[in-house]
């Protein structure tokens, strides 16, 4: 959105466009004549839109085609139904240039005061052997909105996070395996025995006997223990290798 | 604290001196005898600064010294000057100074046109805007004005001394004229 | 730069005023005229400040404005500095602002962060916040709220006068600036 206010000869906008095309033809902004401005207008914005991007320009569009319709109305003879009268528009319009000219050219003044920092300064003394500096704590409605929006936020993106549970991870079911065969040497164990059971959650369950039962194949790869099932979804049993010396 | 009215004036000297913020007119009492007149002490020392390369100066109630914005063009003093106010932002800051208080809705009705994302965030953030409160239509929109520190930043007094719309008015057409 | 010995005073009065440090002499010779001495022009600002609340002070030849040692008698200054409350503080504030009556926990939860006893002080001492009672929940947990006092700083009339979340996003108030 904010690309193309720079797109139109550096107007930010329909109404900047107008307020330029109506000081060009009267001094006071009062008299000038709304059916020359609708023409004035759409002309620009007709030969820009040659040049410029057609989506760029749509706020423009907007004004002309309503200033066409202003026009058209205040050329014939007012309809006794219509529930706004053409030159009301019309004045309304005068109106509204009139208020933003009028406030432009208050924030050019505004701006052309002396400013602080600027054209006049404050003490620079920080220190004083006699003043006591008394801290308060101080916050602005600004910095309130500004942290609720903040706080809003997070609490949003919290809420698209992803439940992770706790897993048990293949190193520390190899890691369990390991100490475990330290005690029991030379029997063959059910790997479910192995698994601590204490865990309730069956998710939490389910990820130590697989993570278990892939640490054991692990095992077996290094040659550190055999493996047996005698036949598919049976028990299976884990026994420590003896030892070659 | 027993002093006299040529103590009081000193003391307001050095209070106001040694703080480079405004101070409250609340707090200089606390340090002046309840027999004086502040205000008219404070007038006193404004009198006696005037003319001079730095001005006794008021926000409504506080009070301050600052160089006199005659010297501006001898001081050439480098502060961290930020950064030029956009044209949407000094239009928006002249509506709500203007109109105060003003509706979003209301700005961009004069404006004819959004008032796009950080407009209000750098006037805000300059602390020269402030939420005035709700207005009592339906719909109850919240409405803005300016602060305090917007008088103190353009050496205001107070709103009064914005140049009046008919002053400003007077001031285009001459411009013109004369251009 | 070409003025006279009467503008010349009124620079240099500025310039000690505007500056923190005392200056040095050299500093001030590059902003008045060379056809004026320098040392005379401190001497009359000195004699000028005499017998006043602040003087004219040199160390050397380095110069600047002190507040007269004689008021030290007269004055306690109390220095008031607002130091930015902590982006902890500030969220905590908010949250109790927006959710009360909310509970520590509640507050901890929305943060993801746990808060500290010193947040909930400096609120309390600043008298923004107060306790409201306890949850009729299990454990019946303390809630907290915002107070009047919190209205009249932050210049609401009542709660409902705080814009709503959905109305901050529509005034422009990027919350990107605040990292």
């Amino acid at each position: 959105m904010n690309d193309f206010l720079l797109n139109i000869d550096g107007y930010e906008g329909p109404m900047e466009l107008l307020l330029d095309l109506a000081k060009k033809q009267e001094v006071d902004l009062k008299h000038i004549s709304i059916l020359e401005l609708a023409d004035q207008y759409s002309n620009y914005v007709k030969n820009k839109i040659k040049t410029t991007n057609l989506t760029l320009v749509a706020d423009y569009l907007v004004i002309a085609s309503w200033l066409t319709y202003l026009k058209s109305r205040l050329l014939l003879p007012e309809k006794k139904n219509e529930e706004i009268p053409a030159e009301t528009l019309a004045q309304n319009l005068k109106e509204q240039l009139i208020k933003l000219d009028e406030m432009r050219r208050a924030g050019v003044k505004i701006l052309s005061r002396p400013q602080l920092d600027k054209d006049f300064f404050k003490n620079g003394l920080g220190k004083n052997t006699f003043v006591e500096n008394k801290y308060t704590f101080d916050c602005t409605l600004y910095d309130l909105l500004r942290n609720i929006v903040d706080v809003d936020t997070r609490k949003k993106l919290k809420n698209f996070k992803l439940a992770l549970k706790k897993v048990c991870s293949v190193e520390e079911a190899i890691k369990n395996l390991k100490k475990f065969f330290e005690l029991k040497k030379d029997e063959w164990l059910p790997l479910e025995s192995i698994i601590k059971n204490k865990e309730t959650d069956t998710f939490i369950k389910k990820s130590y006997t697989a993570s278990h039962f892939t640490a054991s194949l692990e095992l077996a790869k290094e040659g550190l223990i055999n493996i047996r099932q005698h036949a598919p979804f049976a028990p299976i049993y884990i026994k420590k290798k003896a030892v070659k010396k | 604290m027993t002093h006299d009215k040529n103590t009081a004036l000193k003391v307001i000297e050095a209070i106001l001196f040694a703080n480079s913020d405004l101070v409250n007119e609340k707090d200089l009492l606390k340090n002046i005898p309840k027999s004086l007149n502040l205000k008219k002490l404070l007038e006193e020392l404004r009198n006696t600064y005037k003319g001079r390369g730095i001005n006794i100066y008021n926000v409504k109630n506080k009070w301050g010294f600052r160089t006199a914005p005659s010297m501006a063009n001898y001081l050439k003093i480098e502060k961290n000057l930020k950064r030029k106010l956009s044209k949407a932002g000094v239009e928006t800051l002249a509506i709500i100074a203007y109109y105060q208080p003003v509706t979003k809705g209301e700005i961009e009705k004069v404006r004819a046109r959004h008032i796009s994302q950080g407009t209000l965030d750098i006037l805000l953030e300059r602390g020269w805007i402030e939420l005035k409160g709700r207005r009592k239509t339906p719909g109850k929109p919240l409405t803005w004005g300016t602060t305090d520190k917007f008088l103190e930043h353009f050496n205001l007094a107070d709103l009064k001394e914005l140049p009046s719309i008919k002053e400003i008015n007077q001031l285009g057409i001459s411009e013109k004229k004369s251009g």
